[in-house]
């Protein structure tokens, strides 16, 4: 399984990072998640979120989810890239891709890994005006 | 011994500072730890039980058993995504 | 609520439609389905799929399908490609794309579209050695 | 009353035609005239229990009661995507 994790404050270039071809001729799904910071959240209005980490443990802990998600489905590749820092409203802060044979699995990996990473991954955002 | 404790995200604010070391008595269990820190940094009392502990990169339970040297963290529940 | 459905028979040109922010500020999720033509189909080496449709009724299940879609969750945005004719294996010969406030309502509404269009719309294929 | 009978995928190579026009019988159902056509083109008739049957864009059970001019579309299961 190809894995790639990349922290970053630079803007995330979803265009740039998006195939237009699977990776290999086994490959029947690309299942691609993105994360947009919302302008509202509960009622106010939000102008950015500001997000910071431990970065050290973070790459652990994605390790540990990569492994476990290696362990569980049938994954071709897995790629993630989280926005540090200021990240504006309408912007990525998270852009999640798994490719598989079939999309059930991949479907599923991409949803556990992303709940896993919710619960275990220590990354903060705090609210900017 | 010797221990060093880092706080992450609004622990760090509550804290007053990012990292701070801390002298603990041999057979200091880190649940032990986390007391004496609250007792020093009292505004991070009220959160004690929603605080998330990790030695070096893995999460360990109150009742991990600390030596000379560990890397304490202690940090509010995570919000990635 | 945004919909969109385009049959094909030119390459997907999926990075030209992939945006790099959201389209709203409502919405904190982009769920993007890519399905690709595998290289191997039960064992056996395929070089493409011929795809062909029953094209108005394709529109009109499409269409009874994104109503469901609006009535059962709160989406923003849904779109669909299929190509239609001769598609090489590694290709992408379906994209879907949900744009939604949360990732539970984009991660659902994405498979239950996937699910119900292998059911119900009118599309074949056929493998070409 | 006409009808007119379209055959999709390889139902129209079983068939040997895209599309053929059939005179039934006041009051037929979707499913009599689905018997009339695996008569008509009996290679089709190992398929029965699996063809799927449209009038115009929507699908349509064999009890369905057919109307002058009805455009009947019949094809195996789909596989889009």
């Amino acid at each position: 399984m190809r894995r790639q994790l990349t922290l970053t404050c630079d803007p995330i270039e979803v265009t740039r990072m998006t195939s237009s071809r699977a990776p290999d001729r086994g490959v029947g799904a690309i299942v691609t998640f993105i994360g947009t910071v919302r302008g509202e959240e509960s009622g106010g209005e939000i102008a950015a979120l500001e997000y910071t980490a431990f970065q050290a443990m973070v790459e652990h802990q994605f390790g540990q989810l990569f492994e476990a998600l290696e362990a569980r489905w049938p994954i071709h590749s897995v790629q993630v890239v989280h926005r540090l820092g200021r990240v504006a409203a309408t912007e990525p802060s998270l852009w999640v891709q798994i490719t598989a044979p079939h999309r059930g699995e991949a479907f599923a990996a991409c949803q556990w890994l992303i709940d896993e990473m919710k619960r275990l991954v220590p990354i903060w955002k705090k609210p900017l005006a | 011994m010797r221990i060093t404790v880092a706080f992450y995200s609004y622990f760090a604010e509550l804290a007053g500072c990012a990292e701070t070391i801390l002298e603990a008595p041999p057979g200091c269990s880190l649940g032990d730890l986390h007391e004496m820190v609250v007792c020093r940094f009292p505004r991070l009392a009220p959160l004690r039980r929603s605080t998330l502990l990790a030695v070096g990169v893995e999460y360990q339970l109150g009742d991990y058993q600390l030596r000379e040297d560990d890397q304490v963290s202690l940090f509010p529940p995570v919000q990635g995504g």
